[in-house]
């Protein structure tokens, strides 16, 4: 190591007043570079909010996304619809509120699933290398290969446009990336002195992959994670655009989609749902961009 | 003063860094000279502030956060610090040249190192690229890089660790400069290949008259290498002492641990060597730095009350043998 | 504003005459028209080829009537005209109609228009087009001489002129398409086309334009008088009316949007014109599966048409554009009969009908789950109302789920196959009932895998017997009554709950002279069609 | 010997990706609902069952599945695609009257990207706290939070549609201008304005981040520090030693998403009329025009995994340290 002073070094932690020299809980100390980015602050917050939307918005403000309950294509603030309506009617805030359900939840699943995937390949091409990561990778850049909209439109097309083969055909299309990290991770790691001692011991190979391994690679893949919602969220409203969603689901991209042929008569109804993607989207990679700083080891240590 | 002036003159040198929670004060009230010809160590732990030492008469403290917040740095009577941007730039690597402590990433990997060593002709001394070229292969048979023909055409990848400090030190020594600051050159290197370093640093120093500032924490090497030596200790001198003298009558209790680490070192050998000594605690770290104080007290065995109060001033205990402690007004007084 | 006409029952006689050999002068336009200029036209379609006598749909049909002559021409009065043909004598029995050919007209490539080409032009037709019914009556095409052809009809064919005076019966060029290749896949359908209309390909290029110049070689004293017909194929509904506004496009044909519609009545330098579609009737509709599940009951059929308001619908969702349908024909046809059950709006009505049928209320309200699929089209006419149906049927407590299908075949094939339970669907009339009409309701066309067949399964036999008749009836009021008691009979049954015609318009720059306004709008030629001024 | 070795090695494994995304690419696409004939069908207004069968004949459709397969893949790779069910022309040629639109657009946006991306990163890197970074922070997150097909329908509304009208708002170019080629390119690049700006803002803001990051890092390093200690001006130090550094994570990242980029390509086409493969895919799939969907498909990931042939040369050039393999 060098000498050299390293400016961005965090202060050594004050808040114990002995000095007890116990390291602190790593989540704790997460927690802290996190909460002392205010644009990830803000990002949680706004996500806060939004998940709060969907969880309690539907009580708090009781329509019927589908009712017809105006003139179609009523501008914000007609007869009390603050956002207005959509072109059969519809309360264009209602949409919002019960829509972000659907948005959230194929956002979530979505990423769950290329989370896993990506571990799951990830993992085992980096811990077993050989010909297994072999296979494992050129499987995987034979994904990276096709257009990952393309494909998603074609399965799609192919099971039918529900909330479940949306977030799987997602997931299916966009786990490259985590597998590549997943598996950069696994080959550093491996190599370290506890998992040779973990091995030297005779621990199970699935005991020092998921409880070894894992819990250091931890880091940048939930990192990915928030990522991963935030591409899915995007995915999920592009197919929509695409007319290829579920109709009887509110939706985000659903309501952009639906109204993109009467956007030149009522630009609101494309406009709020995009605005609500967006914030969506914004908030989930502000947290990224926290978790990130707060958990890289190389922030950390300095 | 019946010394020659010296080289480079280094006069209460402050360095000081913005961190989240204040400033910082890295280097404090640092003097010290480099006499023509002369070797310099400058010894202390790791975070003591020698290479800060060194990056401030580069002029290469990373700004911000850092910044030279007093004191002067004279290259034969020209104050450095004040100097302009552009005359920094005419001094480094012409009059002044650094070589690193991680020869394998202080090499551009996407440069050959012809073309790394020619670079530094080039800018300074306008030659054209055939004479750099030429010169590059000079220096690196200078260095004694065999097949320097073949070498001048490869990446720094190709080049094992002591290859490429050499070429670090051709680079350095390619426009023939006044002073010379090598920090840390061999501690990333294997014993032998160290032994091989200081040989050829020596030889060329023999050749070219430069004088060096040796930066280490390895007293030995200090002992082999250096004529005199500074020792640091968080941000402060606290001894500077020709080699001989400081080897045999250290004054301050840091430098007296320090020596006392390398057993072989010791004035006089005891037949039943005395169990490998450690000095106990860790440097501390820099944000708790310039709180007033001997910042050594808390690991200093013999600390009294005054030592955590006030920092003790700089005293000549010998002629060129300047110590700053507290315990020197002690032994005077008593 | 827009002007809606219904046609004149003057119409009706005119049509009738016109059908059996009254020979007309074309009516000659009010101001001489100016030659010269270019018209851009905006489409929504990319079209496969431009052969019309075996591809149908308007992305062929359009630039096929410029390209191709027909023997005669329909004006919008559904008179017909002479075009390529001088002259028809129809023989008393209406059995045999003979064709006198014009002389000197010819192909593109400067060789004559002969008997040889109308005969093989039938044939090709006969062989490859899709509307079986159109020419399905002419059992062959005699040629006694190179400028006479002589149809010859297994039966009398009310509406053989008519099918002959649009796209449906282009005259193609035997020396090119005779050549033993399949003409469907004809490579001269699309590279060196040689047609026989007022204007020549002169490029294509999918999904960007078709370039059409004018034939300097038509044989007319009248026409053609544009000298270039670009269509711009422009996907983007929002991107095709501010092609428009912008006047890049000057004429946007088939406008089906009623916010296009009304957005472009807005602009001051166009004009927006419903005429040109009137032997199309699209009727806009659901569909019910009368075989299988809930709607097999006419009762729940008859219920689900009364919860739906077509005012809201017409209104609401098409702007007033569209207009009522109250049955199988579409107002505009000669045929037409209001005097049927048009299933007002009525909740109260609705679900007494549902009790009756026993389905009662659960506990959520609901009486049962409706599935309805739509075409991925059109969506002011189909998906809107679709969606339109699950907040109106909840009232009635039925539970409408709307299936979304990606692309037509997933559509087809659920509702070809009678995968359904409802759908929406638009269907068009296509001039005589004859042609568009009869395939949704006879017995005999439930054919499992084929779209726009009789998918509901819908059967009848007093319904099939009227409409055979109707289909070999000569004399006309015959013809109207045996149709009005068929749509009678059929609003009861209700195998589909016809909701509204589809608003067709055509909108036009103010300076554009003789703007395409016949029965078949612009699958007809647009030779007489000029600028007052160029717009520029 | 080595390079050439292993870019025969990356050559050969793209051949066997490509038949493995043909096979499954055709299995897929078999497995769909509904089949040409309907579409035909649908196009013509209705057709009778024979004439469904004689379509289902002519187009092969009868045949057993792995019949269809083999032979599918046994033309391909002697070049021929095959027929488009809709437009009955070679699909190979389809899609090459559709390629260069397509490639125009994409390598525009890309480049537009790289190059400003990279920029506004360095630029952003030399000052970390300062204004120019905090935009490039901005600009990022806007770019990737964004729908970019919602930022076209903005841009098309609010700078192609009157009052405005600043832009045209489809196609590449105005067929009804007369000029010369002149006149034409600078036709197609007003065209080409909006849907590039909407295509590269999400990569403009990736690149500017990817080499603000890159660069930050590549700016601490050892061998800057030595640069800066031979006396070589900051520009030189930036331009020359970090920049041919700081820009390799940008160039793999370059060949990595050149398959997102044709996703992106699909919706801006969408929404710009723009007459290339993205639109043709599009269409494809509601025609169910399944060679030109298999052929499109193909091209695409044979366009990628040219793509990613030539990043992985152009970063053996940029970086000497690279000799084998792949780098991940």
């Amino acid at each position: 190591m060098t000498d050299q002073v390293e400016p961005s070094a965090p202060a050594a932690p004050k808040l114990e007043p002995d000095f007890v020299p116990e390291v602190e809980k790593p989540w704790l100390q997460t927690w802290r570079m996190f909460a002392k980015n205010r644009a990830a602050l803000f990002g949680l917050v706004l996500l806060s909010v939004i998940v709060g939307m969907a969880v309690l918005g539907p009580t708090l403000y009781p329509a019927d996304p589908y009712d017809i309950v105006w003139a179609p294509q009523s501008p914000p603030g007609t007869e009390g619809f603050i956002l207005g309506t959509d072109y059969l009617g519809r309360d264009l805030l209602a949409g919002i509120i019960y829509g972000s359900r659907a948005t959230l939840i194929v956002g979530a699943a979505a990423a769950l699933i290329t989370i896993v995937i990506g571990i799951l390949v990830g993992a085992l091409a980096g811990y077993y290398r050989g010909w297994v990561e072999e296979l494992l990778m050129r499987i995987t850049e034979f994904f990276q290969v096709l257009p990952p909209l393309l494909l998603a439109m074609v399965l799609v097309l192919l099971f039918s446009p529900t909330l479940v083969t949306i977030s799987i055909a997602i997931g299916v299309v966009s786990w490259t990336a985590t597998a590549r990290l997943a598996r950069a991770e696994f080959l550093r790691i491996r190599e370290l002195e506890y998992v040779k001692g973990a091995r030297s011991i005779g621990a199970r190979n699935s005991r020092i992959i998921w409880l070894v391994i894992l819990p250091n690679a931890a880091p940048p893949l939930i990192v990915s994670a928030a990522f991963a919602v935030g591409i899915a969220i995007l995915f999920e409203a592009g197919l929509s655009f695409l007319e290829l969603n579920d109709p009887n689901i509110m939706s985000w991209g659903y309501m952009i989609g639906s109204n993109r042929p009467y956007v030149l008569e009522s630009w609101w109804a494309v406009t709020f749902p995009g605005i609500a993607i967006f914030l969506t989207v914004l908030a989930v990679s502000l947290i990224g961009d926290g978790l990130n700083d707060a958990l890289n080891p190389r922030l950390r240590q300095r | 003063m019946n010394t020659p002036s010296p080289i480079l003159s280094v006069a209460d040198l402050a360095v000081e860094f913005d961190m989240r929670d204040g400033v910082a004060r890295v280097i404090d009230d640092l003097s010290f000279d480099l006499m023509p010809g002369e070797t310099l160590g400058i010894v202390g732990e790791s975070g003591c502030g020698k290479s800060m030492t060194a990056l401030s008469i580069m002029r290469l403290v990373p700004m911000p956060p850092g910044r030279i917040a007093g004191g002067e740095i004279r290259l034969d009577g020209e104050n450095l610090v004040a100097a302009s941007d552009v005359r920094i730039r005419e001094i480094r690597g012409n009059e002044i040249s650094m070589i690193f402590q991680e020869p394998m990433t202080s090499l551009n990997p996407v440069y050959t190192v012809g073309d790394q060593i020619a670079e530094t002709v080039r800018l300074h001394e306008g030659l054209s690229k055939r004479d750099a070229r030429d010169r590059a292969i000079e220096m690196l048979r200078a260095v004694a890089i065999p097949a320097p023909e073949a070498r001048v055409e490869e990446y720094p990848h190709q080049l094992s660790g002591g290859m490429r400090q050499r070429v670090m030190i051709a680079m350095a020594l390619t426009c023939r400069p006044r002073v010379l600051i090598a920090d840390e050159p061999t501690t990333a290197l294997d014993v032998t290949v160290q032994a091989q370093i200081f040989d050829l640093l020596r030889d060329l120093k023999e050749q070219t008259q430069t004088a060096i500032i040796l930066i280490t924490h390895d007293m030995g090497v200090i002992a082999e290498m250096a004529q005199r030596v500074v020792v640091m200790y968080a941000g402060r001198k606290v001894e500077d002492a020709p080699v001989d003298e400081l080897l045999l009558n250290p004054k301050h209790p840091y430098s007296q641990g320090l020596i006392a680490c390398v057993p072989h070192l010791q004035a006089v050998p005891t037949v039943e060597r005395p169990p490998l000594m450690e000095i106990p605690g860790v440097v501390p770290s820099v944000s708790e730095l310039g709180r007033g104080g001997c910042p050594f007290a808390p690991r200093c065995a013999q600390a009294m009350d005054r030592c955590r109060q006030q920092m003790p001033p700089p005293s000549t205990v010998a002629p060129g043998h300047q110590v700053a402690c507290w315990l020197i007004d002690e032994t005077r007084a008593a | 504003m827009v002007k809606f006409k219904k046609l004149a029952t003057v119409a009706l006689t005119a049509t009738v005459g016109a059908m059996f050999g009254a020979t007309m002068q074309p009516q000659t336009a009010q101001a001489a028209p100016k030659a010269g200029g270019t018209l851009v036209w905006v489409s929504s379609q990319v079209p496969r080829h431009f052969n019309p006598a075996v591809q149908s749909g308007v992305a062929t049909m359009a630039p096929g009537a410029q390209l191709f002559g027909f023997l005669v021409r329909a004006d919008e009065n559904w008179n017909i005209h002479p075009y390529l043909a001088e002259s028809w004598t129809v023989s008393d029995d209406g059995l045999t109609v003979a064709f006198k050919l014009r002389k000197g007209a010819k192909f593109h490539d400067g060789q004559e228009i002969t008997s040889a080409d109308v005969a093989f032009s039938v044939a090709t037709q006969q062989a490859n087009h899709p509307f079986k019914t159109s020419l399905g009556a002419v059992e062959r095409v005699e040629t006694p001489d190179p400028m006479t052809a002589v149809f010859k009809l297994k039966q009398p064919h009310p509406a053989l002129l008519l099918a002959l005076s649009t796209a449906l019966a282009p005259i193609i060029p035997k020396h090119v398409y005779g050549d033993g290749q399949d003409v469907k896949k004809h490579p001269r359908n699309v590279k060196d086309l040689v047609g026989s209309g007022p204007f020549l390909l002169k490029e294509y290029k999918k999904a960007q334009h078709v370039i059409m110049l004018k034939n300097p070689n038509f044989n007319s004293s009248d026409g053609p008088y544009l000298d270039r017909i670009i269509i711009k194929i422009i996907r983007d509904a929002s991107a095709r009316v501010i092609a428009m506004e912008k006047k890049e496009a000057q004429i946007f044909p088939y406008m089906v949007d009623s916010k296009d519609i009304r957005r472009l009545s807005k602009s001051k330098h166009i004009k927006i014109t419903d005429k040109g579609y009137a032997a199309i009737g699209p009727v806009t509709w659901l569909a019910f599966n009368t075989k299988d599940g809930p709607t097999a009951d006419v009762r729940v059929r008859q219920a689900i048409a009364y919860a739906i308001d077509r005012n809201f619908i017409i209104n609401a969702l098409h702007g007033g554009l569209s207009k009522p349908a109250t049955g199988p024909i579409a107002p505009g046809s000669p045929f037409y009969n209001g005097d049927v059950e048009t299933y007002d709006f009525d909740l109260d009505k609705a679900k007494a009908l549902l009790d009756e049928a026993g389905l009662k209320p659960g506990s959520d309200g609901m009486r049962f789950k409706l599935e309805v699929d739509h075409i991925p089209a059109v969506p002011e006419q189909q998906k809107a109302i679709a969606e339109y149906l699950r907040p109106a049927l909840k009232k009635v407590g039925i539970a409408v789920r709307v299936r979304n299908a990606p692309d037509f075949p997933t559509w087809a094939k659920r509702i070809s196959g009678h995968q359904f339970q409802a759908s929406m669907d638009i269907v068009f009339n296509w001039g005589d009932p004859v042609i568009g009409v009869h395939r949704t309701y006879l017995c005999n066309n439930i054919k499992k895998g084929v779209i726009w067949s009789n998918t509901q399964q819908y059967c009848n036999p007093k319904v099939d017997s009227i409409l055979e008749m109707a289909g070999k009836e000569t004399d006309m009021a015959k013809r109207v009554n045996l149709y009005g008691e068929f749509q009678r009979i059929v609003a009861d049954d209700l195998p589909l709950y016809w909701i509204n015609i589809m608003p067709q318009r055509t909108a036009y720059h103010m300076d554009l002279g003789n703007p395409p306004t016949s029965v078949w709008g612009v699958i007809s030629p647009m030779d007489q069609t000029y600028w007052k001024k160029q717009p520029k | 010997m080595q390079f050439l070795n292993s870019i025969g090695q990356r050559v050969l494994f793209g051949l066997v990706l490509l038949l493995a995304v043909l096979v499954l690419n055709f299995t897929l696409i078999h497995m769909a609902p509904g089949d040409p004939a309907d579409v035909i069908a649908g196009e013509m207004g209705g057709a009778t069952e024979e004439m469904m069968a004689s379509i289902r004949k002519a187009y092969g459709l009868d045949r057993p599945f792995h019949e269809q397969l083999f032979s599918y893949v046994g033309k391909v790779f002697q070049g021929d695609l095959g027929y488009s069910y809709y437009f009955d022309q070679p699909v190979t040629e389809l899609i090459f009257e559709r390629l260069s639109a397509t490639l125009l657009l994409v390598l525009t946006s890309l480049f537009l990207a790289i190059f400003l991306g990279t920029f506004l990163g360095v630029f952003a890197s030399q000052n970390p706290n300062g204004m120019l970074s905090h935009f490039v922070t901005l600009l990022a997150l806007l770019g990737y939070s964004l729908p970019v097909f919602w930022t076209g329908i903005m841009l098309l509304i609010l700078l192609a549609a009157p009052p405005v009208d600043l832009f045209p708002i489809a196609g590449m170019y105005d067929v009804t201008k007369d000029g010369g080629t002149f006149d034409y390119i600078l036709d197609v690049l007003h065209h080409l304005i909006l849907p590039v700006v909407t295509l590269s803002t999400i990569y403009l803001a990736f690149y500017s981040r990817l080499s603000r990051a890159s660069m930050l890092d590549v700016l601490g390093a050892d061998y800057i520090r030595t640069a800066r200690a031979k006396g070589l001006s900051e520009r030189v130090v930036v331009y020359k030693h970090a920049l041919r550094n700081g820009v390799l994570p940008v160039v793999t990242f370059a060949g990595l998403q050149f398959s997102q980029l044709f996703s992106g390509a699909v919706l801006v086409e969408t929404v710009f009329s723009w007459p290339g493969l993205g639109t043709l895919a599009f269409d494809s799939i509601g025609r169910r025009d399944t060679p030109m969907l298999l052929g499109i498909l193909f091209f695409s990931a044979l366009i990628v995994i040219v793509a990613n042939i030539l990043t992985d040369i152009s970063y053996r050039l940029i970086d000497p340290r690279i000799k084998t393999g792949m780098k991940t």
